[in-house]
């Protein structure tokens, strides 16, 4: 019908340069330098304590409540949005599926009970957001600020403000295991981040994420439906999050109201310190993992070496702000 | 040496024991780690651990970050079990929380010291040192009744730290479990979040919402300090308050006697101290040496005493600065 | 300053201005005189938009010298080349919504006193201002981002007149007005010779150039190709060669074999949306062109993004090949054939930080995907061809589209539907800004879609343009429908007769 | 059908009903109807309590340090910016300014010293803040992140992580002073509040914040320089947060580097309840002071009625979202 085919019009030229793929890739390689700069540090100043496959497993293993949340963070932010209430989703989930009630029914019916009710938690409460969001019109700092609110507050009278302790074997023998000398979370951690970049970048789903971040109205326009694609994105990040807190709720052997306090500071940081543009539209998953590990391997690095925590916090300050310059000049430099 | 002169005075405190276990011995390395710093009473532990930890030359102190995040405190330990230290001195965010990991550490072969917080597996720690949250509310609650004698009318308030803290759960229940035995009970409560500035944010809404109060309990001294410029913003005075954790300020003001702080109750900010103190027996395999028992207890309670004008100036000197 | 004087005011030699990947400019030579209109042509992407912000100091420049009187000049900033004396009007709108009229046209050079604006004084002076440019009905007072294209266009151009400039630089300052205020514009431009100013006017439309232009610089590919060329009487043909390096001939291509008869492709019945149209009603067959003609502000933009479902309609029915479409849902009218390229590209029909052939595909993602899963190749491949299809310059399917001249985002969006073979396609001012030689082309990707069968509705305010590709006509007065034929019943006199009849209708009514 | 005033006009905008202005008011209108159904509520269930005097001025002491720095913070957002470090500044500023040497010289030269100090280093911090977003082109939220990590850390370096007590009287007398019965520190918030209103609605600077906001492309073309503006706004929003430093140790007569901890968050979510949009461009003092009011009157409402914290955010979260959509609603409705 249409004359895309006609040979006539189509005029035979030979491909493009790829702007955009260089750029992505020197803004990842800034990432990868300030890591490596990083591990550098690391060795120089704790040697073989840094250097060592248990010290990596540690890292990593500290990573994936943050980085899992931070892959779902991507696709809010590359879809134009932003989630404030991370932190307290992590703890309503991890305390829902901790209660007496839900522990009662993982013994019955295996511990796989608790880790749906922690996802299925994550998953409504993102729904929520993202309906606000989207149908609702509230601003989405705003929406997710008051389900931050909300969410927690739940948490503590679910609670009834007392931790909570996993009794269920199988829970913390299944999380707890390492199969070839890598913990299951970490692996956890790992698939999801693979599942993240596909969705991002090979399916129409993502494609769909960056029409909706670059240019509501033109996504529209173009028969996108935008409302319906940004509350799927919130629910997405809350589904993440009820991983991640599964993860920690392996890790801490505990549901509680105080985890992930101010997660969403640090979640929201690795995110926008790996590329994704807060102003929606450009994002990657590989530079989120990076953002991430840049972080924890910094926390790491100071306290192999003993620092104190104010020296810590002015170090990454200084540190953090280094680091996007220099990811700057090294983006901005002429490919 | 004293608290009043404003110097290191929880250093000061710390070196006054002195038995033959101190003498040097095979050197011991020593993990530690605790919630951020961010307040008086838990920056003063930190401080009594690394001073103590001084005093040895047979000591070294790892002090990792302080945090809040559970999370990033296990891996603070999990770094801990990696350098293989000989010991861990661990004051958890929350207890049970940190239990598995803790017991990973023993696991692995190294002594686990629990503070304040306590684990909820007892294979988790060799030995614990607690703080009693309980007993500080039992105890502010006891002085309320005593000082109301009987009156069953008085109005008494709470100020209470961060709620979603077990230990703040713990340190309410204490305090109405003693005022139910006599007939009194809470009628206002906040809860601020361990800081001045949320300290006098609550207890200036909680004056308003109490036009009239007989005793204020405040659960910890460091916020107390804007609890008490709120109550001087609002100009009352016709109550009592009592203070909790015992800091050298609030007990120079209640020497004074010039306010309405009339007694404080004191949380031991030394705990973290005994902890490395213990941790250092441990491995060097000595006992108490004012026990007749050969081990080390399994586990060691603080009290909480209340401090008065009259008793005060006993409490002074291990009193932490805010 | 009185009278025009014969030495150059403003000289650019040599000019060079290097984007990454883009030769823009490329030894641009431009000579301007006191007291001259001096047009500026050449096709999309020719450079004249990036000329002319090295002249406003908006870029920085590569290679070359710029005179100012003779004395050599350099513009860090759009600071110093205002201080100078060259005020200039943006291709693409550069006010801020969120203010006033009047603070909008003072930006930058505030009446104050100590830093706090003399809000008075300055409202005062816009309004003189606006009378000037004979649009006294724009109070200084209301907010910009309330304001049709075409008023801050009005806008645009008193801020220019504010500064008082020795030189004024219009980049398509007519591309949003219609001709009545067209004819308002020339008057200002004609003052403004007479005073002595300079003026710099770029367009792609030749009756302009002819009645106010003096003189000609042709740009082709960042160079000069011509200059110093009578603006009055070079024959179209030649400047046609001179821009394009070949022959444009027969502008509007007429339809080849009779319009078959069929069943409605389109067909809207009563269609009306409370306070801005009511009672639309036409049918579109396949193959046919309907033209929706009338002025700015007339409510075509409303009546086509309705019919799109990209606004709820109040009333009324919209059938797609005999189905109705639900209302208010642009993903039913997507899926049911539709295809709109709306009226303002860059905030409704391109994601400016996206890549060329991204946007192209943007409305057929799901084509190139199996089972949610997106095949890169193909969609850039087909993309890319539909990109060629139009003729985008540069070729380039992975530049950022924002790089791309105004014209070729154009391109870029009639691309996208044609990628996606719509059986209707809404066309909302498809050659706004777009150059002669494209517009042939446009033109005849037009007739090509008609003659495959797709049927069409074109707005546009440029009169002959609609006369010339329609089948059939409408025009719109005021929300309303004021006539309906067929377009060789009717000529440009004829649609402005409709249009102002109603007018007069309102205006008793309004009396009475 | 419409009717067009003059047919000669070729912008006519018959229906074209003045969006903006209207909007302003019933926006604030919204905002109106919220605080007054909040009061109405406290009246009811806590009678004289709440209405009294005492009470009216004890949210509006407790209203000076958050609503001090949102004027500030509304002029950056307004500018199309960020600042996570506002809470962060202040724990700087109070420390700086309480200090055994700054106390000594407290009292040798006055407590100005104190008032001096505590506002430069707020306006140092700002400018920091300023010129790493302006001139080294740092995305907002990242560069304030980071000065957020590093303030606070160096306000523990400098505080040692005690509470520093004001002994300077002078000091305490000044802002404890109660002239009329209204206290020093309300009527300061009251003059910030006058003079942000005056500086962004009626002064070059204002109209200018609102061009770098809205469209900072535009305020570049029309000779604004826009780095340097950024940079004062920035500037200008630490120097509130000297002031609000100022206030917090009026009040606790303390300086500490916990003053002002998550803060930001306070602030940011009056402003934009306020009715300032998080993308720039627009922004109202007038929105901001009422977004403040009703988080400060939630929050007195709540404690009067002895809810617990807990309760409290749950019912929090609840009232901000139904607020904001009850004020949409009303900013929509055709006037
Ligand atoms: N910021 C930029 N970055 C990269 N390339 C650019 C940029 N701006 C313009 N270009 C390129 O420079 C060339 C000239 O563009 P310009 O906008 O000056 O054309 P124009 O003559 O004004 O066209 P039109 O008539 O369509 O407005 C084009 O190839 C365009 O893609
Ligand atoms: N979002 C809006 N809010 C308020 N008024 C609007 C809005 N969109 C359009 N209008 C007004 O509706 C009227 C008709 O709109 P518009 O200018 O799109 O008509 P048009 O006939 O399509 O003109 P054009 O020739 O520019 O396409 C105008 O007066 C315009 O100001
Ligand atoms: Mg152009
Ligand atoms: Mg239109």
């Amino acid at each position: 019908m249409t004359s895309v085919q006609d040979p006539s019009l189509t005029v035979p030229t030979p491909r493009a340069r790829e702007p955009r793929g260089s750029v992505g890739l020197a803004r990842n390689l800034g990432l990868v330098i300030a890591l490596v700069i990083l591990c550098v540090v690391g060795v120089v100043t704790a040697g073989d304590r840094f250097a060592s496959t248990d010290n990596l497993i540690t890292i990593l293993r500290l990573a994936t409540v943050t980085g899992i949340i931070a892959v779902g963070m991507t696709f809010v932010i590359t879809g134009g949005g932003i989630d404030l209430s991370v932190g307290a989703l992590v703890a309503l989930s991890s305390v829902w599926a901790t209660t007496t009630g839900t522990q009662a029914m993982a013994d019955d019916i295996g511990w796989v009970a608790m880790v749906f009710s922690a996802v299925l938690v994550g998953t409504v409460c993102g729904a929520i957001n993202g309906l606000l969001v989207a149908y609702g019109r509230v601003v989405p700092f705003i929406a997710t600020l008051a389900m931050l609110a909300s969410a927690r507050g739940l948490a503590e009278v679910i609670a009834d403000r007392k931790t909570q302790i996993i009794r269920n074997q199988g829970f913390t023998d299944f999380f707890g295991a390492e199969p070839l000398g890598i913990p299951v979370i970490v692996i956890i951690f790992a698939l999801v981040t693979m599942a993240g970049w596909f969705l991002l970048n090979r399916t129409t789903f993502g494609r769909r994420t960056f029409a909706v971040g670059g240019n509501p109205e033109a996504a529209r326009l173009a028969g996108i439906k935008v409302q319906r694609h940004t509350a799927y994105l919130y629910t997405l990040l809350g589904t993440t999050c009820g991983i991640a807190a599964v993860m920690l709720m392996s890790r801490t052997t505990t549901g509680s109201s105080t985890h992930g306090t101010q997660l969403e500071l640090d979640v929201i940081a690795a995110v926008v310190i790996g590329g994704t543009l807060l102003s929606g539209g450009r994002g990657t998953i590989v530079g989120t993992l990076l953002g991430v590990l840049i972080f924890m391997t910094l926390t790491n690095v100071f306290t192999l070496n003993n620092l104190s925590t104010s020296t810590q916090n002015v170090a990454k300050g200084v540190i953090i702000v280094i680091a996007v310059l220099l990811q700057q000049r090294i983006a901005n430099r002429k490919p | 040496t004293n608290g009043s002169d404003g110097g290191d005075d929880t250093s000061a405190a710390v070196g006054k024991s002195n038995t033959d276990n101190d003498k040097s011995g095979d050197t011991v390395t020593i993990g530690f780690s605790a919630p951020a710093a961010d307040h008086g009473w838990m920056g003063a532990i930190t401080k009594a651990a690394v001073a103590q930890a001084d005093q040895y030359d047979d000591v070294e102190l790892k002090v990792a970050e302080g945090t809040n995040d559970v999370n990033l405190q296990i891996s603070q330990v999990e770094t801990f079990i990696n350098d293989k230290v000989d010991a861990i001195v661990l004051l958890p965010f929350d207890g049970a929380a940190m239990t598995s990991v803790a017991r990973k550490a023993m696991d692995a072969g190294i002594i686990v010291v629990n503070v304040d917080r306590e684990f909820d597996s007892p294979f988790a720690a060799r030995t614990t040192v607690l703080g009693d949250n309980y007993g500080m509310g039992v105890s502010a609650g006891t002085f309320v009744c005593e000082d109301a004698a009987g009156a069953t009318d008085k109005i008494v308030t709470e100020i209470a730290g961060i709620d979603s803290l077990p230990l703040t759960q713990d340190r309410s229940r204490g305090f109405k479990d003693a005022l139910k035995s006599c007939g009194l009970k809470v009628s206002n409560r906040v809860a601020a979040e361990f800081t001045v500035e949320s300290g006098e944010k609550a207890a200036a809404n909680l004056l308003q919402a109490a036009p009239k109060i007989d005793y204020l309990w405040n659960h910890d001294d460091d916020q107390g300090v804007g609890v008490l410029a709120a109550i001087n913003n609002a100009d009352r005075d016709e109550f009592t308050m009592i203070g909790g954790a015992g800091s050298a300020d609030v007990m120079e003001s209640i020497r004074a006697g010039d306010s309405v702080l009339k007694a404080t109750v004191v949380y031991p900010s030394t705990q973290a101290a005994d902890g490395v103190k213990l941790a250092r027996l441990l491995v060097q395999d000595k006992a108490m040496s004012d026990l007749a028992e050969i081990e080390v207890p399994r586990q060691l309670k603080l009290s909480a005493p209340v401090v008065t004008a009259e008793n005060v100036d006993q409490y002074l000197p291990s009193a932490f600065r805010s | 300053m009185a009278h025009p004087t014969t030495a150059p005011l403003l000289e650019m030699r040599g000019i060079v201005k290097q984007f990454p990947g883009v030769r823009a400019l490329d030894g641009v030579d431009l000579v301007v005189r006191a007291g001259e209109v001096h047009c500026l042509l050449g096709q999309n992407g020719a450079g004249k938009s990036t000329l002319i912000k090295v002249l406003a100091g908006a870029h920085g420049v590569d290679e070359g010298t710029i005179l100012w009187q003779g004395e050599p000049v350099s513009f860090a900033d759009p600071q110093a080349a205002l201080a100078t004396g060259i005020a200039t009007i943006y291709q693409e709108l550069d006010l801020v919504d969120g203010l006033s009229v009047a603070d909008n046209i003072f930006l930058g050079h505030e009446r104050a006193r100590g830093g706090v604006a003399r809000r008075a004084e300055m409202n005062r002076a816009a309004r003189d201002l606006l009378a000037t440019l004979g649009h006294s009905e724009i109070r200084p007072t209301r907010e910009v981002g309330s304001l049709s294209a075409a008023g801050k266009q009005i806008v645009s151009m008193a801020r220019a007149l504010s500064r008082n400039a020795r030189v004024i630089v219009m980049d398509e300052p007519s591309a949003v007005l219609d001709p009545d205020e067209v004819d308002g514009l020339f008057r200002v431009v004609g003052d403004l010779r007479a005073s002595g100013t300079a003026i710099v006017y770029i367009s792609h439309r030749l009756e302009e150039i002819r009645r106010i232009g003096d003189r000609l610089t042709v740009l082709k590919d960042g160079a000069t190709v011509a200059s110093d060329l009578p603006a009055k009487d070079t024959p179209t043909s030649e400047l046609i060669t001179v821009m394009t390096g070949r022959t444009v001939s027969s502008v509007f291509p007429r339809r080849s074999a009779p319009l078959p008869d069929g069943s409605p492709a389109l067909s809207v019945d009563g269609l009306g949306r409370t306070g801005e149209f009511a009672g639309v009603s036409f049918d579109v067959r396949p193959g046919e062109i309907v033209g929706l003609a009338g002025l700015v502000g007339a409510g075509r933009s409303e009546i086509v993004e309705t019919v799109y479902g990209a606004r709820r309609a109040t009333s009324g029915t919209v059938r797609v090949g005999g189905r109705a479409l639900r209302n208010g849902s642009v993903d039913a009218a997507v899926r049911a054939g539709l295809g709109l390229c709306p009226e303002e590209r860059k905030s409704q029909g391109l994601i400016l930080d996206d890549a060329v052939y991204r946007n192209i595909s943007l409305a057929s993602i799901g084509r190139f995907s199996r089972f949610g899963l997106s095949t890169d190749g193909a969609e850039r491949q087909a993309a890319h061809d539909a990109a060629r299809s139009v003729d985008i310059r540069p070729d380039a399917p992975e530049r950022i589209i924002r790089t791309l001249s105004g014209g070729n985002q154009q391109k870029a969006v009639l691309a996208r539907w044609l990628l996606r073979s719509c059986k209707v396609l809404l066309l909302d001012e498809p050659t706004r800004g777009v150059d002669v030689g494209s517009r042939a082309e446009i033109y005849a990707l037009i007739r090509q879609l008609a003659d495959s069968g797709v049927a069409l509705v074109i707005v546009s305010s440029d009169i002959d343009e609609v006369l010339g590709l329609s089948d059939r006509i409408l025009v719109i007065a005021e929300g309303a429908v004021v006539h309906d034929g067929p377009s060789d019943a009717i000529d440009a006199h004829g649609v402005l007769d409709h249009i102002l009849a109603t007018h007069e209708h309102d205006q008793q009514e309004d009396v009475a």
